[in-house]
């Protein structure tokens, strides 16, 4: 394993102290491991949390600032945060109008958040979560852990930080996140593994002419293994899986994600075989996004997201935004 | 069983799962996210420190527990403090439970440990929502619970009764190996999961097990 | 090899047609293979031209916009552009106030640019050069090919574009270009190799503990070969080696730059020790970048850049820039 | 020699190229940026068609060309237009100022070759400002076109003056496998780049071996 790392165990928290060194317009505790804005809650609107393993980044860390996540809690590589993290985070965000969380629809991540969630209620504090479970690989079912959250993530973290930025209403803000990732579906693809600095070997083995289709962002497995195939191919594989879910006509948001290890040059030769896929399916991508915003170490590959936009929506997402990882308008 | 029967066990418990932890971690890395054995590690770790009467990590002064009930309940907070994950509440609500249900008692004996496990399966299944079959720390546990139950039935010892509990959770752990997973990471993998013994049941069964080891000693 | 492509031939103009797509505000010539801003050149303000081989992007299509470049010419895969694709581009964004050409140290780059000049000069449009030549891992000599140019580009392109943007005249802004690659200074470190499309295997073998200090952008090697290290002692040697050439003291702007398969994770962890090492010897961080700027395909590294600021400088960092890579202000 | 032979000459070395593009691309792989065998197809493929009349990229109706000169030229701007890299400029240059010397000749003797040989070393070196032991292409092309001068002062018959060209070619791409690299990417390799054969002085020497072959022929 070659990383650009000092210890395994002290990864998190050493990136923390760059993400503070490199960004004065955050304040992090790099001890407890809570990103925030500088300058602290704006009295009246709902504060948004998110959080999850680290080694997706820039989520969420990436995403606290203005228009959007009012603090971000990382847990350790891959692994959810703790309760004590997101308590904290939410005592710092609530400025009295409520307090969002966004979660991804991980068993670990909503078992935590919801322990947050119930601590926070009892100090008082009034918290709605929105479970983001987007992946169309994975079935949902009532007896299964149901849809992994990923790429939406992004989509709804940016809407709804809109949104609470326009001092909206706990309920409005957890209103529009759901309604984000209802009309939001993904789909990913793995050209190799990642390794986590603690397990140090790589967390599955890919053949050298062989892809994992319907790969969620720990580089879990999806709907079956197969062989390299190209550009073109590999977006119908995933417009197909998304369109069997959600219809790809009228106005759309596309985000053609990186994994982490996948050249820029490659995600805009995907780009473009996705939207002339959807073009050609009458859909219209009215916005895009292009390039590594949920990630998965150094793992190769992409993942499509397609949500179905509203005017309301198009203009929250074109709404100023100054994040580390996101920004326009400001 | 008094309260130094109880710290034994859980310190056996953390020296069991620093020894297994990367076996645990190969366990997820084929059908999860390849961290159970470093989540659970730390954690214990953590739990080590916590029940020594280390200072907390937020600077509260630390004291050593004077129950089994007490020390069951620390080893619960601190593992959600500090391990996060699926495993992480689910482990930290089971010992709470346990230790709740141990209450103020001094020593236990086979029926209250057998009361403190239903109370963490009940726990872990409210929480995790997962049924026997789904391929989970619950196939373990739920099957450890009921043979301890039955043993202490039939007036079993209690080391024979912590044996039956070890027994039945190893068992319980390597019948995982051919189901289906249908909650937490594993399910993701579909057909694919079957193969593979689950972490969280594997890791059920090294705790236990350690259980009956310290009794035993 | 497996890459998100349909043909290792078409992968530049099929990312450049994803390009168009994605980017309004861009016009792309897929065909001839330039980049230009939408709604052509403003009357009066010097073009900034840049190019060179493909696989390094962001850079330079994604610095096309206002306060940066007025064009970007990529060539193929690591092969420089073609004087024809520079001539089209100097001729589109020449707007009677000449154009200044950001052209990296390299022998195929310099000559391209330099018979592009020629035939811009034979057309009656007024041309200067900046030829950026950072790389500290590099001997300078007048008998060799000379330092590389890395890292120091992407803050010549900005600030040069931002005296631009402010209509100064052609040998002011070729002026500050060059007064910023002076002050500036890189160091690279790759962790793997990378892959060409059209050579489909690796550009050079690292063993698995092994990595390559002093790495050029396209895989080119540099001092030696060593084992590898902590993030602590890899930005010890980065800045032993630019602290060597330039003062580490005063203000400074610095660049930790993945080499494009690197998790930005690995990247702060990178950046905290870059700042730590820094702030030891003196040195006051003013402005930072960390991410993904000028990259070498999917390799695993970084490179650290190091500029010397002046209040001129600043000044011009800061002005607002809007482009696909590098936003603020706007 | 004339048209014709240039057309052949040009003709084969486009094919030789393609025939070598792994290889060159091989030798750059170990001291440059893997690309130099790629660069050159390209650029000769272009040729090809441009020498065969087929329309510029740019629309411009195509003609072949009607004399040595006029072949060496079109080359020249077409290798200029199509290779990029450090080879596509000095290759274009190369062959258009060998064009250029070569005049409106119809044929071609053995003195006005070696003008064109020297215009086209004056040319590369002119923009490359490489001397010979820089490990280029210069350590092929200047002790070929020293070589042929020889010959001819020798008195030498055509094919075995071009054997010389050709062979002398091909010995001084092999000298520059002792060399350390002074220009061209190859230098940042410093003592590195020595026991490694330059991709540049290969290709010339392939590009002259195809000349003295299809004379032969
Ligand atoms: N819903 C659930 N109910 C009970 N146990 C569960 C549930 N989901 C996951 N688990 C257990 O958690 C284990 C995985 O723990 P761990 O790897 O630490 O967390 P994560 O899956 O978040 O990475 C699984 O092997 C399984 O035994
Ligand atoms: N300054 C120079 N003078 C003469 N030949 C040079 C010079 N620089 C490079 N070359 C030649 O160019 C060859 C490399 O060409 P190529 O790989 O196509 O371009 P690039 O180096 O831009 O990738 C070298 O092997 C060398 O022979
Ligand atoms: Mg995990
Ligand atoms: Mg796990
Ligand atoms: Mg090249
Ligand atoms: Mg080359």
């Amino acid at each position: 394993m070659k990383k650009l790392i000092n210890a395994p165990d002290t990864v998190v928290t050493d990136a923390l102290a760059g993400v503070a060194a490199a960004h004065p317009s955050l304040v992090v505790d790099v001890e407890n491991k809570v990103i925030l804005r500088a300058g602290g809650p704006r009295p009246g609107k709902v504060g948004l949390v998110s959080g999850g393993g680290s080694g997706h980044e820039p989520l969420h860390g990436g995403f606290v600032g203005y228009g959007m996540l009012d603090a971000a809690c990382p847990g350790e590589v891959f692994t959810s945060p703790v309760p004590d993290q997101v308590l904290l985070a939410t005592r710092a965000v609530s400025a009295g109008a409520g307090v969002l969380q966004v979660v991804k629809n991980y068993t670990g991540d909503v078992l935590n958040f919801q322990m947050a969630a119930e601590l926070a209620g009892d100090e008082g504090i009034e918290v709605a979560s929105v479970i983001v479970n987007d992946d169309v690989a994975v079935e949902d079912s009532l007896y299964t852990a149901g849809r992994r959250g990923v790429g939406a993530t992004v989509l709804v973290e940016k809407i709804a930080g809109a949104l609470a930025e326009e001092d909206a209403d706990l309920t409005a803000v957890a209103a529009v996140a759901r309604e984000v990732n209802d009309r939001s579906r993904s789909f990913g693809v793995a050209l190799t593994s990642c390794t986590t600095p603690a397990a140090g070997k790589p967390t599955f083995e890919l053949g050298g002419s062989e892809i994992e289709l319907g790969i969620g962002i720990h580089g879990e497995p999806g709907r079956h293994r197969g062989p390299m195939r190209s550009a073109r191919e590999l977006a119908a594989v995933a417009l197909d899986a998304i369109a069997a879910d959600i219809p790809l006509d009228g106005e759309l948001l596309v985000m053609v994600n990186g994994m982490g290890g996948t050249p820029l040059l490659e995600l805009y030769v995907m780009y473009n075989e996705v939207a002339s896929c959807i073009r050609a399916r009458g859909g219209r991508i009215a916005r895009n996004l292009v390039g590594n915003y949920i990630t998965s170490l150094e793992m190769q590959g992409f993942s499509v997201t397609v949500c179905g936009l509203t005017d309301t929506l198009t203009r929250l997402w074109d709404a100023p935004v100054d994040t580390p990882a996101l920004r326009w308008g400001r | 069983m008094d309260t130094a029967v109880f710290r034994a066990w859980i310190g056996s418990a953390a020296a069991v799962i620093e020894a297994n932890r990367d076996h645990l971690t190969q366990l997820d890395a084929a059908i999860g996210d390849a961290d159970h054995g470093i989540n659970l590690a730390r954690g214990f770790a953590a739990v080590t420190a916590a029940l020594d009467g280390a200072d907390g990590a937020d600077g509260t002064a630390g004291s050593r527990p004077a129950t089994p009930g007490a020390v069951l309940t620390l080893t619960g907070s601190t593992l959600i403090s500090t391990v996060g994950g699926a495993s992480g509440p689910l482990y930290g609500v089971a010992f709470r439970r346990a230790g709740k249900a141990l209450g103020a008692a001094a020593t236990v004996d086979l029926p209250l440990l057998g009361e403190a496990l239903e109370a963490a399966l009940a726990g872990v299944q409210q929480l995790g929502a997962a049924r026997e079959g789904d391929k989970t720390m619950v196939d373990a546990l739920a099957p450890a619970t009921r043979a301890f139950g039955k043993a202490i039935g039939d007036g079993a010892a209690t080391a024979d009764a912590l044996s039956a509990l070890a027994e039945a959770a190893a068992a319980g752990a390597a019948a995982t190996i051919s189901m289906q997973a249908r909650k937490g990471r594993a399910s993701y993998l579909g057909p694919r999961s079957v193969g593979h013994e689950d972490p969280g049941a594997a890791s059920t069964a090294l705790i236990l097990t350690a259980l009956r080891d310290v009794v035993a000693r």
